[in-house]
């Protein structure tokens, strides 16, 4: 008999098949857009842990598949955000990236096999599993991203040597885990795993570690998302940087919340008492929210600034999971959410926006709020997300994850935290100014508002990300589901918010009486005062000067210069330096290595090899 | 708290708030008036001031964005006059907390910085970068006296924040158990302002006022009330914080009068720092006076 | 050469019709409003000639003119008085203009020193303008080749007893007879001269129109003048039947 | 030399042994720093390279411009200071009126550029060389150059402007106490009127 797991992964490789089959096909979104939105349901119904039956055993280990509630949260972010970005490219934005010369059955074929290998990585019941999910989202994500032209291709193949390192990290991981532990089931390792030594423990953590937070993005190795997640296709881009890189996250919070468990990470100590591996891995989500942020100030493309916040968000999920109590955590998993909508729904408008005027580089833009206002709703929408302020759902999750802050009393942390969001708000302005707001240009005075078939599904993320923020309830029943399958306390909640005499958070008074005030600002501005009359942009204030339209009368360059004055010399590009010396390091090794193999006396190595090999395995 | 009661605090505190703050513009401007030995403006100046911008008979909008910025400007403190708790009106101050207030606060500012955008003038976009700039900056020791009050009361609810306060009269006020944060507290309060030398965002010889600079009739009329609001926004956060918040109207209007007073009477004996200058100032000690104080309210 | 007697002269700006007889609540609200308007004036920060000089002392300590509720404003859209100092060279005269239309009514012009009245001592220079009120209505002269502060500040306690009084509503007649300054501002900068300020769809805009509004000079504006239309936020999904407005 | 003491004897020498290199000068002492040449229009090039070269006249402070209706000539003073010598040296040359053409000097002093545009602005003269000849000062005037004599400023004022009655109440108060203008300017116009063009 089929379980409903079986059915779903059924659909998702029909997707696939229906994909590649169809993909000539004119209106071949509706039918990937319907099997998603079959997707989605099934995963909404889905009657939590449900077993599959596809599996099999080797070298004696049973590989099964088996969605419970942690899986459950993650596949519908991907199932919907995939839909959203099908829904994106069924259009004339698809027309238009067919005639440019890519291929549209491939971008739809790549969007279909990663949600297929992400739902294989979700539901994993063992490391076997695990691992192959693991291979096929992290190959199927190079698929998406190596899509849409010769920049996409070389961005896509800086990720691969990432890429490859991740994976050999993760196998290592599970073969010494399997040497410890002597199980790879996920139920048997959640008991074993914690009565390992620390040194064991210290191994296995930081070679899984190392491994899932390459996808993520963590700080040491987060070069290669920025440059990958921008220059992909249009829809490719807003899957991606929703979810793609949430992978990593979810397969992080696995390994430390299942199976090392918090309190015994919180064993690992470097500085007895002051400093161990929870607290390590907290400043590093921490450095992973500011260092990213900041540099997306300085950029000046709008797709790179979105992916520069992409790594910055994740710091704040993978601090919430850390810190472990049920606020912390239900704040960093809620906040995959809320990104994934709002993240989707900005880079979608930026992909609008160059598909009007042809660029997205925020200094020849501007203006364009009277030429495509829905797109700037959309925009204006997802600002408030990302930069997390009240009425959108970005404010809740990061509340949340502020809150258990203040309640683990962690002052440094919190800091870092808010300096992250300021940073975000600073930036996020800096994308919708130089974008919509100014002097419009000449050439775009003639620019009409994106087709419908592209700021519909815009419209649609924006609304579940203004939904879920007004009543948090509704993703937090997930979000609960998510916290008892992986053993953290549950967040009680109520449909407004978090309801506690310390200082709770009812988001349907806040915002009822935010848009109360709004009401009677209207009132008083449309009542009391007299009428206005509109200008043109050109009659302006410039000292007593005589506007002209061929004269640039904008500002948008270089936009935080007095900030910049101050942080400026702390850009030193120091990551990039670490990225090229490991390359190189790399290189003088394998020209040593090809040196001394090749030149010298092959035949002799190669004997020499052979045997410490034998003698090793025979010994062992 | 009823319905109705709501509605009829969302009305009564925002007015309430508004006429503090009119008098409060008043004191400053007659701190100045004092300091440059000048008589000053009358009494109800800044009303007269408000009432005349309302009433001009033409007035300029450069698109509707212009509009609701304003209207997202001043609705937006208007909703957050009912999170700060006033003697005998807590509004949903419990419902919620500081933090969020924080936050509310910002809605007006970007309402602001949007309706600003569309007035396609750089001086405005020069402003608007400034100002988010000094927001960058007074946030950072503002956030940690969030931290350290939250901490040592164990609420981050102003209600519970000012009856833990009003326990023990004088002796329980936070100014008197946290000493150093509420220095902290002041330096932020007084970079918040935008006064004097922090008021790189209006500043009137470089960027022609900076987000002011297309605002006319009611659109200047909608800034000098938010500028009204602010005022007795930020004052009102401090004295809940450290000076035992409002027992009864008249001591909580003079602890109010009082601490804006600080301010006032420095703000108008310095020159303007530069954007970048600013952050060097309000990131030094206020920082590490806010750290240390946070350090002895953990241990 | 002509004798002065003989040049025609132009009356300094006709009475305003008392108040009418409107509700009471009208009445209330009309009296309240020009109370506030005389006692909040913001003047702009505009020195266009040598008299500019005695503005700071009347502003400082000595005289104080925030007595009065006046506060110097930076930007036209912000200010109602434009006080126009010292000699008008024709180069500040355009810029004077464009100013005078950015400011929001009911806005005032006192021209101070007696250059504005007459030309003052630049009386025979080829480079000024001689008579400001040909080119935007005046409200109130402060002759004196630079009046000290004391006399500008009577000029303007006597422009705020005006505006107590309702009778200070000249801004009114640059738009009911927009033509006639229209014409003068041409005869002096040329036929295709034009600001940015859309005077005449602000006067259809707020109903100002009078019998001199559109004559020979604003036609000849309209044939040269490239349309200002102000960009009305439209959804346009569908491709523009020609070109942009 | 030092350069504070008065011009003695060796200074007027030096610059007397130099200027006899080039003929047709005559040269008049104002003041005891201050040298007045007169010389032949095509000869000042010549000068000014001998005094730049030879004795440090390294700055061009003005050239000035006199209107001669009557000898139909315009008259331009070169007006050169030497920070050695510390003598202030005014050349003075005659050009005529009517094709109102001469060299610029732009190659020796860059600043003569811009006061031969503001000649040329106001005179009418061309000088050949000269970077921009453009509008200076006067971007709003369409009418001859106004500082020639026979532009009468006057007339023109007359016929373009208007004037309006401005008796206000304090002047007739100090007439009527005997005070007010001693001459009005019909009378002194009358004065002069009488014999000048109507």
């Amino acid at each position: 008999m089929t379980t409903p797991l079986d059915l779903l992964l059924f659909t998702a490789a029909a997707t696939v098949a229906g994909a590649f089959a169809l993909g000539r096909w004119r209106d071949i979104a509706w039918l990937t857009g319907a099997f998603y939105i079959a997707q989605l349901i099934q995963l909404t119904g889905l009657d939590l842990p449900s077993a599959s039956h596809a599996g099999f055993t080797l070298f004696g280990q049973l590989v099964g598949w088996q969605m419970d509630g942690f899986g459950r949260f993650f596949a519908i972010i991907t199932v919907g955000a995939a839909a959203a970005a099908t829904a994106y490219m069924g259009g004339e934005w698809g027309e238009r990236y067919r005639q440019a010369g890519h291929s549209l059955v491939w971008l739809h074929g790549a969007l279909a096999i990663n949600v297929l290998a992400m739902l294989l990585l979700l539901a994993g019941n063992d490391l076997i599993a695990l691992f192959i999910g693991w291979e096929l989202t992290s190959w199927a994500s190079f698929l998406l991203m190596a899509q849409g032209g010769e920049r996409a291709l070389r961005a896509a193949l800086r990720y691969v040597p990432y890429a490859m390192g991740a994976a050999m990290a993760v196998l290592g991981g599970i073969v010494l885990t399997h040497a410890f532990t002597g199980t790879l089931q996920f139920t048997e390792l959640a008991q074993r795993v914690p009565q390992l030594e620390n040194w064991q423990l210290a191994l296995m953590v930081t070679l899984f570690g190392v491994g899932f937070s390459i996808k993520m993005g963590l700080l040491p190795f987060h070069l290669w998302q920025a440059p990958a997640y921008a220059e992909a296709a249009g829809a490719g881009t807003s899957f991606l940087g929703a979810i793609s890189a949430r992978m990593g996250l979810f397969a992080l919070a696995l390994l430390l919340v299942k199976f090392v468990s918090l309190t015994r990470l919180a064993d690992l100590e470097f500085v007895s008492g002051l400093f161990d591996a929870r607290d390590l891995i907290a400043w590093v989500a921490a450095f992973t929210i500011v260092l990213p942020t900041f540099t997306a100030l300085k950029q000046n493309d709008a797709r790179y600034l979105l992916a520069w916040h992409g790594i910055g968000q994740g710091g704040y999920m993978l601090l919430g999971i850390v810190i472990g109590d049920a606020t912390g955590s239900a704040g960093g998993l809620l906040h995959v959410f809320n990104y994934a909508t709002y993240q989707a729904a900005l880079v979608l408008s930026v992909f609008a926006v160059l598909h009007r005027t042809g660029t997205a580089d925020l200094n020849s833009l501007g203006g364009l709020v009277t030429r495509m206002p829905l797109t700037f709703l959309v925009m204006l929408m997802g600002i408030i997300g990302l930069a997390g302020l009240p009425p959108m759902n970005g404010f809740v999750s990061k509340w949340l994850v502020y809150r258990s802050l203040m309640i683990e009393g962690r002052p440094l942390l919190f800091l870092m935290t808010v300096i992250g969001t300021l940073g975000t708000i600073l930036s996020v302005y800096k994308l919708i100014h130089n974008t919509f707001l100014g002097q419009l240009r000449l050439e775009h005075e003639g620019i009409r508002e994106a087709p419908w078939s592209m700021t519909i599904p815009m419209l649609v993320l924006v609304g579940i990300g203004f939904v879920t923020g007004v009543a948090p309830g509704l993703p937090l029943q997930w979000v609960n589901d998510a916290q008892a399958a992986l053993g953290l306390p549950v967040l009680p909640h109520t449909l407004g918010g978090v309801e506690s005499s310390q200082g709770g958070l009812d988001m349907l008074w806040v915002v009822g009486v935010l848009f109360a005030g709004f009401g009677i600002g209207a009132l008083l501005f449309y009542g009391v005062g007299n009428r206005s009359k509109r200008i043109h942009q050109l009659d302006n204030y410039a000292g007593g000067h005589f506007l002209s339209a061929d004269v640039r009368y904008h500002y948008s360059d270089h936009f935080y210069a007095g900030l910049m004055h101050r942080i400026g010399p702390l850009y030193r590009g120091s990551f990039t330096r670490l990225e090229e010396a490991v390359a190189s390091a790399n290189d003088t090794l394998a020209a040593l290595m090809q040196a001394w193999y090749r030149q010298r006396v092959p035949m002799l190595t190669l004997l020499v090899a052979a045997t410490a090999g034998l003698g090793w395995m025979v010994l062992q | 708290m009823s319905f109705a009661g709501i509605l009829i605090e969302l009305t009564l505190m925002p007015l309430v708030a508004f006429t503090i703050g009119l008098f409060m513009v008043l004191m400053m401007r007659k701190i100045a008036a004092k300091i440059q030995r000048r008589v000053g403006p009358p009494l109800l100046q800044p009303l007269y001031d408000i009432i005349k911008l309302y009433s001009k008979q033409t007035q300029t909008s450069h698109g509707l964005l212009h509009d609701i910025g304003i209207v997202m400007a001043v609705g937006g403190y208007i909703a957050a006059e009912t999170m700060v708790p006033v003697p005998g009106m807590h509004g949903i101050a419990d419902k919620a907390g500081l933090l969020t207030l924080a936050y509310v606060t910002m809605i007006p500012s970007l309402g602001l910085a949007l309706g600003v955008g569309q007035c396609a003038n750089p001086n405005g976009s020069i402003g608007i970068s400034r100002a988010l700039t000094a927001m960058l900056a007074y946030d950072v020791p503002f956030v940690i006296i969030i931290f350290g009050t939250a901490w040592f009361y164990g609420s981050n609810n102003l209600v519970e924040v000012v009856a833990a306060q009003q326990a023990g009269g004088i002796a329980t006020w936070g100014v008197m158990q946290m000493p150093i944060l509420a220095i902290a507290g002041l330096f932020s309060l007084y970079a918040m302002l935008g006064k004097q030398p922090f008021e790189i965002y209006v500043a009137p010889a470089e960027i022609a006022t900076g987000p002011m600079v297309e605002m006319g009739g009611k659109f200047l009329g909608g800034l000098f009330v938010m500028q009204c609001f602010q005022l007795f926004t930020a004052s009102a956060i401090y004295v809940s914080l450290f000076l035992g918040g409002g027992e009864n109207w008249p001591f909580f209007i003079a602890k109010l009068f009082f601490i804006i007073a600080i301010p006032m009477s420095l703000a108008f004996l310095f020159p303007r720092y530069r954007t970048e200058d600013v952050l060097a100032a309000v990131w030094r000690w206020p920082v590490i006076l806010g750290l240390a104080g946070v350090w002895l309210v953990m241990h | 050469m002509t004798d002065l007697r003989t040049i025609p002269v132009v009356a300094a700006g006709e009475e305003r019709p008392s108040g009418g007889q409107g509700n009471l609540l009208a009445r209330v609200f009309d009296e309240l409003t020009a109370f506030c308007r005389s006692r909040s004036l913001f003047m702009l920060h505009y020195c266009t000639g040598c008299g500019a000089v005695e503005l700071p002392p009347a502003m400082t300590s000595r005289f104080d003119m925030e007595r009065l509720g006046i506060q110097p404003m930076v930007t036209p859209r912000q200010a109602d008085i434009l006080l126009v100092t010292g000699y008008v060279s024709t180069k500040t005269l355009k810029r004077i203009i464009l100013t005078y239309e950015q400011m929001n009514s009911p806005k005032y012009v006192i021209g101070i020193c007696s250059c504005t009245v007459n030309g003052g001592m630049y009386w025979q220079s080829y480079a000024t303008a001689k008579k400001l009120n040909d080119y935007l209505p005046v409200d109130m002269y402060i002759a004196g080749c630079m009046p000290r502060p004391e006399a500008v500040i009577s000029g303007l306690r006597e422009l705020i007893a005006n505006i107590r009084a309702g009778r200070s509503d000249y801004w009114r007649d640059y738009y009911r007879r927009y033509d006639h300054y229209l014409g003068n501002q041409q005869r002096l900068f040329g036929e295709n001269w034009q600001t940015p300020t859309d005077v005449i769809a602000e006067a259809r805009h707020y109903g100002l129109f009078g019998p001199e509004t559109l004559g020979e000079h604003t036609a000849l504006l309209e044939q040269h003048q490239t349309p200002l239309q102000p960009f009305e936020m439209r959804l346009g999904l569908k491709q523009d039947k020609g070109s942009s407005s | 030399m030092t350069p504070t003491d008065a011009p003695g004897h060796d200074v007027t020498t030096t610059l007397d042994f130099l200027l006899q290199e080039v003929d047709g000068l005559r040269t008049r002492w104002v003041a005891p720093r201050r040298l007045r040449v007169d010389l032949p229009a095509e000869t000042l090039p010549a000068l000014l390279e001998l005094l730049k070269g030879r004795a440090g006249y390294v700055h061009l402070s003005a050239i000035s411009c006199v209107d001669w209706p009557d000898d139909g000539q315009f008259e331009l003073v070169y007006h050169t200071w030497s920070y050695e010598l510390n003598v202030l040296v005014m050349a003075h040359i005659r050009i005529p009126r009517d094709p109102g053409v001469y060299l610029s000097i732009y190659d020796l002093y860059r600043p003569a550029a811009f006061f031969e545009r503001d000649i040329h602005e106001m005179f009418g003269l061309w000088f050949e060389g000269s970077p921009d000849m453009g509008k200076f000062i006067l971007t709003e005037w369409e009418g001859p150059p106004p500082m020639r004599k026979e532009f009468d400023g006057e007339a023109w004022v007359m016929e373009q402007f208007g004037w309006q009655e401005y008796r206000p109440e304090w002047l007739t108060e100090i007439e009527a106490k005997g005070g007010g203008i001693s001459k009005r300017p019909e009378q002194l116009r009358g004065d002069k009127g009488e014999d000048g063009t109507a």
